[in-house]
């Protein structure tokens, strides 16, 4: 960058979603703390790779020391990737890695599988037997089904203890259970409208699969509209702040805590030191990325799955 | 009759569009209960001298003046608030919308009330006798329901349903830019002897027309127009059709004295 | 005097006896279908009315009391009561030959300031409602301005405007989301549009109610008052109507000032659909809104059409949407055939006023 | 014989001396601004090229070489290719008055077609491409044929078309993307318009090239030959064109075909740029080319404006994009000022039309 | 004449527009070299007749004969191939393009070589010479340059853009629906004069009108028509304007011998 000054980018999936809010805020604090000048970016919607694809050309044409970024879709900007290593940028991927993940020097992410496991295990754990006959309602991301969608909802029914059928497809398992998928956009509206739409299909639904918490925040609406809020249990993933007090407020069961503050702030000071010395951040053993870590949240832990509490969760939250 | 102050003036005006002058500091007027005919080639400006006169453009120069009050009028609704109504040559009508809707378009009847004076509700029984009665007025209407749409009209038809809302609503000057001339024999007569009748209710038209024989029929004086701007005046009694023609084609010069009238 | 100044032309003296009576066109087809096809003309809602009808019936019979629930019904009216609205405001606006690609925009615009005045600034909620709404005017008011008065195209007007609003959304709101728990215990006034009533197993929101009134009270406005038949005769040919007298500035600057009102009032329904004030809400409003608006047969080049087709087309996307869920289609086959219905609604409609004129 | 029936009536005798000359109007205003206005008016692409290189310069003054680079001025053009190429499309259809909301959808779906059918079936490279093309015009023969035969307004047929054939090419691909490393290896025509050459400190790719030659050979048809004068004559005054004897049916459905086919290439393209194939591609390029075209002075009511405008309309946002970003504004700033830019440039165009009419 | 074979010929003809009946089983027959006008009050069906004959509209029942043939036009460009050149009475002109874009619209002529063979580029001087040359033969036109907007034009202008293309490209018939109505003095008597040269080239000419001198004046047969269909059709020898006026409004019953006619 200009003056000697190192430059780094942020280059998020959307700036809308609080998740990735919170990554710029993570990433913001770090920059200034270490003095490095940081350009955050930007898709449009969730799925616009092609605008990912521009704001890597602009860093590059910024000159910029390193590059962290949130893929969405994790194979198609893959060619710019190699682009910006090729002109000596050092290239992060956060919370999903690419595909393949070593097109990017290093990867600090959660597995998405993973939080979505975590989730149908406490599910199928707090259930217990009735797990057997219980039945599901999944409310997935958009009908363009990106990798973030696709990898919770088959981590969940994994969780869970469905058979999946192609793990890169929702939806297309055929366990009765599933009472159906419906698509919410992410948001409090999608959340609601969907979850009316399955349980007009099957108003008995007890369990909730939601892509993040404010389309768990519309179901809970919902059901609430019927009276069932308190015998329905809502899981989610992504933990953030609202998300966990809405754990501590029953509205949630569980949610799987993400860490997108940690990531961006170990991202920028990997960029930092790349820019120092040319480090290249080294991988989590026996892992191909740097686990940051997932957590599950809840109020009521399950035997045989890992969670802590919200008041942990809360501390946490986003950090 | 030059004597008495116009009612309705135009002084020096002028308008171009573009590279085009289509008024060129051209001088107009109208005295009380006269009919003013309007002659001029194709594209000599005669539209743009009425519109401009009634509001309906704004004249890049010059000024209008009513009742010898000068009047800047912002909008064709602001002139016939002063009692202009026109006539323009491409109608102005909403073809979606009813007969009776159009010939009250702006200046709808509400109905008496509390529907009419807190709900705003309109007086459609009044309207549409009022209309009706109007177009029975001029005869040539051979129109079945008064809430037909316009666009169902032929070309004809239109052309009274206009004739007849100026003629309705006119207090002070009519303005008819070329109203016959899509129609018929039967229709252009009746149309003429409207606008007898409204002369003789003391109302002063303008009209514009290529029908010599019609303006010479009709007109106390002519008014002939010619490369953006009044050539002359003359009266039909002083001239012959021959005469008119030729002054507004160019084919003779305009006899001096009438070029200042 | 000139020779010709005679009374009349001399070949027209023989019109005195002409024929006066009105052309009388026999009409010579008969049956049943003229007849529907002709009343299906003179009101054009009915098209959309019909296929609702007709909608409602089929997936009745395929789905049974699953779908011909008062439970089931309602809930799509509750489903459809955000487009429904935002549909309303769009209907004013296309019947004046524009459109308005800020209407999701404005709405979501109109509940973060709700929201936020409430509680970012403390402001009690009936004011902090009061400037959601005046924000939703404004935005319909610039819109309007630079349509009328600059005599820019709608099109690039409102979708400039759907940029900004939605940056500046995004921008006040620093993407925060206000709680449904936060919202009910300090401020559950701005959740008023969701509460609820039943009737029988009928489930009313003050929202569904406010969508149907206000679509029955504009429908009354458009035809009833002065307002209205200028609205269509601006659709119908500004020019014309500006010529006969009516002020289109005017009239089209309140338009989309009543549109921008009408889609704050969106904005307060839809926090009380989801409980919370959400910036990212109502992203697919302006697509939404004018597929109701087209399948309810207002034509986009204005002037013609009725209000209540919207609500009836809002509701036949509803009807659609939920009846293919519970056929078991799943999501991309139901956007897949929404696709279809949207082709298929307005060719029939093609049709019916072709055959009938 | 009746006594009219003379040679010419007898007011008409003096016509023979009447003056032949042609109605001269002296233009007595003067001066470079009205010169400049009037350049502006016969030349309407005229207005975004000079917004296009003001911008340039400004954005060049406030960042030195870090924009006014070869690189970055040509990574500007590599950027905009896609929407320049969706654009060209979107203009075609544009000035025949229709709309086409399906670009975005056509494109990704030919792209898709191109790469499964290698991968999925293993067709070899070439024929895919032919497939993928074909595939494009295809869709763009429904959408014309739509339009044209059963006259449903393109708005509608292209809403939802784009929502069919987004939703086939999510259900068709089942939301596979073929990475770009199988591509390079096994297909690497696939990713032909991603080849680059550089000449000095600029790079071009061959999608640029086509983009550029695509868009010179456009305005050469338009300009040049009956066919593009007939797209001109639809859009001005579709009757009034039928009338004159042009073969309005069949000039719109190769209006729309020729649109899909571009949208194809553009998919093309869109592979090359991106290395590999994702269904989730273009999901914006609806308002994305339609702004493009707009900022580039195509009026939305048809038959005015040249497709040349597109081009520099697809670059204003590139470079507005491009030096906003440099300068350091964040994402939401961006959209805000671009939203600014659209009504601006507009309002821009306007003022020279009107002033100078 | 009658004994010839018509040239252009309509049998039986109806035309609905939903419940209005524009055609009601109306006959017409154009004979080789004659300038037929037709005549009739607004809304009698005029223009629709006219279009049905030179394939604007398709016709609900009946035939159409060129030559004796049946021909089944599709479209007015169908019609023109076959030599029929019709200015409709709403023009028919694309407002933007120039007047040489125009005059040529669906006939244009390319250049020769590989340019105009392979990369069909347009002959622009060609068409704009040809254009010049057919608007000075007109003589009526006050235009400065061939390559102005039409939209740039006035009502008698564009008017007469329309006459010179009829009359230019028409090989067999020439159809004319009210092409003076718009028109001044001077502009009228030229296109009248255009419509006897082109007769005197031996082509038949459909001239529709509301003006009975004009009609009088230059018809070799009128056709009258009354309530979508042909009441009789009548020369001009044998009755006067008085006559046909009377018929087309119903004032006079038609001779029953002429009815057949
Ligand atoms: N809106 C406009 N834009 C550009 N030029 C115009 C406009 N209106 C009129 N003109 C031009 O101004 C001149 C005068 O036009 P105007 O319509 O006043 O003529 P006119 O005397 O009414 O002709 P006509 O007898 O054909 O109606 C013409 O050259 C015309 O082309
Ligand atoms: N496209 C149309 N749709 C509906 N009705 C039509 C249409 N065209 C014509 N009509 C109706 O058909 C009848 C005959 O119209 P037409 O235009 O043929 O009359 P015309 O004799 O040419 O009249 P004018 O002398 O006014 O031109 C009229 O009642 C008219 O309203
Ligand atoms: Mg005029
Ligand atoms: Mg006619």
């Amino acid at each position: 960058g200009g003056h000697g000054m190192t430059s780094a980018c942020l280059i998020t999936k959307t700036d809308t979603n609080p998740f990735f809010v919170k990554m710029k805020e993570g990433a913001t604090a770090k920059a200034e703390e270490l003095g490095i000048e940081l350009k955050t970016f930007a898709g449009k919607i969730d799925g616009d790779h092609e605008t990912q694809v521009q704001a890597i050309e602009t860093c590059i044409a910024d000159g910029a020391s390193g590059i962290l970024i949130t893929a969405s879709d994790t194979s198609s900007i893959v060619s710019s990737v190699e682009q910006a290593k090729e002109a000596g940028l050092l290239v992060i991927a956060l919370d999903t890695p690419l595909s393949p993940a070593d097109a990017a020097h290093a990867t600090f992410a959660t597995d998405n599988f993973v939080a979505g496991e975590l989730i149908g295990k406490w599910a199928a754990g707090k259930l217990g037997d009735a797990a057997a006959d219980a039945k599901i309602a999944m409310l997935d991301l958009a009908v363009s089904q990106p990798t973030v969608g696709v990898l919770r909802d088959q981590g969940f029914l994994s969780g869970f203890g469905i058979e999946l059928n192609d793990p890169n497809v929702n939806g297309d398992e055929e366990d009765p259970r599933i009472v159906g998928n419906d698509v919410t956009a992410g948001n409090e509206e999608g959340g609601r409208t969907a979850m009316e739409n399955l349980l007009a299909v099957d108003p008995m639904i007890n369990v909730v699969y939601t892509i993040n918490e404010p389309a768990a925040a519309g179901a809970y609406e919902a059901l609430k509209a019927i009276g069932r809020e308190n015998d329905v249990m809502i899981v989610s993933v992504d933990g953030g702040c609202p998300g966990v007090q809405n754990v501590a407020d029953g509205v949630i069961g569980a949610t799987s805590q993400q860490y997108p503050l940690k990531m961006a702030s170990l991202g920028i000071e990997a960029i930092a030191a790349y820019a120092k010395d040319g480090t290249i951040p080294e991988p989590t053993e026996g892992k191909d990325f740097y686990d940051t870590g997932v957590a599950l949240v809840t109020g009521e832990p399950v035997d045989g799955v890992e969670s802590i509490s919200v008041e942990e969760g809360t501390d946490l939250c986003w950090g | 009759m030059e004597q008495q102050q116009p009612i309705l003036q135009g002084k020096n005006l002028v308008k171009r569009y573009g590279r085009v002058v289509a008024l060129d500091h051209c001088d107009f007027e109208l005295y009380p209960g006269e009919i003013l005919a309007v002659i001029g080639d194709n594209g000599a400006g005669k539209s743009t001298l009425i519109k401009a006169v009634s509001g309906a453009v704004t004249p890049d120069d010059g000024e209008v003046l009513l009742e010898g009050k000068r009047v800047n009028f912002h909008s064709p609704l602001h002139a016939r608030e002063h009692g202009i109504e026109t006539v323009y040559q491409q109608l102005a009508m909403s073809p979606a919308l009813s007969i009776a809707d159009n010939m009250f378009m702006g200046r709808e009847i509400r109905k008496e009330g509390f529907m009419g004076k807190y709900l705003r509700m309109l007086d459609r029984p009044a309207m549409e006798k009022f209309a009706r009665q109007k177009l029975n007025d001029l005869g040539l209407m051979t129109i079945q329901n008064i809430n037909q749409a316009v666009e169902t009209l032929s070309g004809g038809q239109r052309q009274g349903v206009a004739v007849a809302r100026a003629a309705a609503f006119g207090s002070k000057v009519i303005i008819l830019d070329e109203p016959t001339a899509a129609l018929g024999v039967k229709e252009s007569r009746k149309v003429l002897e409207l606008i007898q009748d409204v002369k003789s209710r003391g109302i002063p038209i303008v009209l514009i027309s290529h029908n010599m024989p019609h303006v010479f029929e009709l007109a106390d004086r002519i008014h002939v127009h010619r490369l953006g701007k009044r050539l002359c005046v003359i009266r039909p009694q002083d001239y012959t059709m021959n005469d008119a023609v030729a002054f507004m084609t160019g084919a003779k010069e305009a006899p001096d004295e009438l070029v200042a009238a | 005097m000139s020779e010709s100044a005679s009374k009349g032309q001399d070949y027209e003296s023989s019109l005195s006896g002409a024929s006066q009576s009105v052309a009388q066109f026999e009409d010579t087809r008969k049956g049943l279908v003229h007849k529907i096809q002709h009343a299906l003309h003179v009101t054009p809602s009915l098209v959309p009315l019909i296929v609702l009808l007709l909608s409602i019936v089929v997936f009745g019979v395929l789905l049974g009391s699953k779908f011909f629930s008062p439970f089931a019904l309602t809930l799509i009216l509750q489903q459809v009561q955000i487009v429904g609205i935002l549909a309303a405001a769009q209907s004013l606006v296309i019947l004046t030959a524009g459109i308005d690609l800020s209407v999701g925009a404005i709405m979501v615009l109109s509940s973060v300031v709700m929201g936020q005045f409430t509680f970012r600034y403390g402001i009690p909620a009936p004011i902090s409602i009061v400037c959601g709404l005046a924000c939703g005017t404004l935005c319909g008011f610039l819109n309007g301005w630079l349509v009328a008065k600059i005599k820019l195209p709608p099109f690039i007007v409102t979708l400039g405007m759907w940029q900004i609003v939605l940056a500046t959304n995004f921008l006040y709101s620093a993407n925060e989301t206000i709680r449904a728990q936060d919202i009910e215990a300090n401020a559950p006034l701005l959740q008023a549009f969701g509460w609820k009533f039943s009737v029988g197993g009928a489930v009313f929101t003050i929202g569904v109610v406010f969508m149907v009134l206000l679509i029955l009270i504009l429908t009354y406005v458009l035809r009833q008052t002065a307002w209205g038949r200028h609205v269509y005769a601006i659709g119908d040919d500004k020019e014309a109507a500006e010529l006969s007298g009516v002020q289109t500035d005017r009239v089209l600057i309140s338009v989309y000032m009543l549109s921008g009102l009408i889609c704050a009032f969106a904005g307060w329904a839809i926090i009380g659909r989801i409980g919370s004030v959400s910036p990212t809400s109502g992203q697919l409003g302006n697509i939404e809104s004018i597929t109701a608006v087209v399948i309810g047969g207002i034509s986009l080049f204005g002037g013609r059409g009725s209000i209540l087709g919207s609500l009836f087309g809002a509701l036949i996307v509803g009807v659609f949407t939920l009846g293919l869920r519970l056929l078991g289609a799943d999501a991309q086959w139901t956007y897949l055939l929404i696709g279809v219905l949207i082709i298929g609604a307005v060719a029939v409609d093609q049709w019916i006023r072709k055959v009938s004129v």
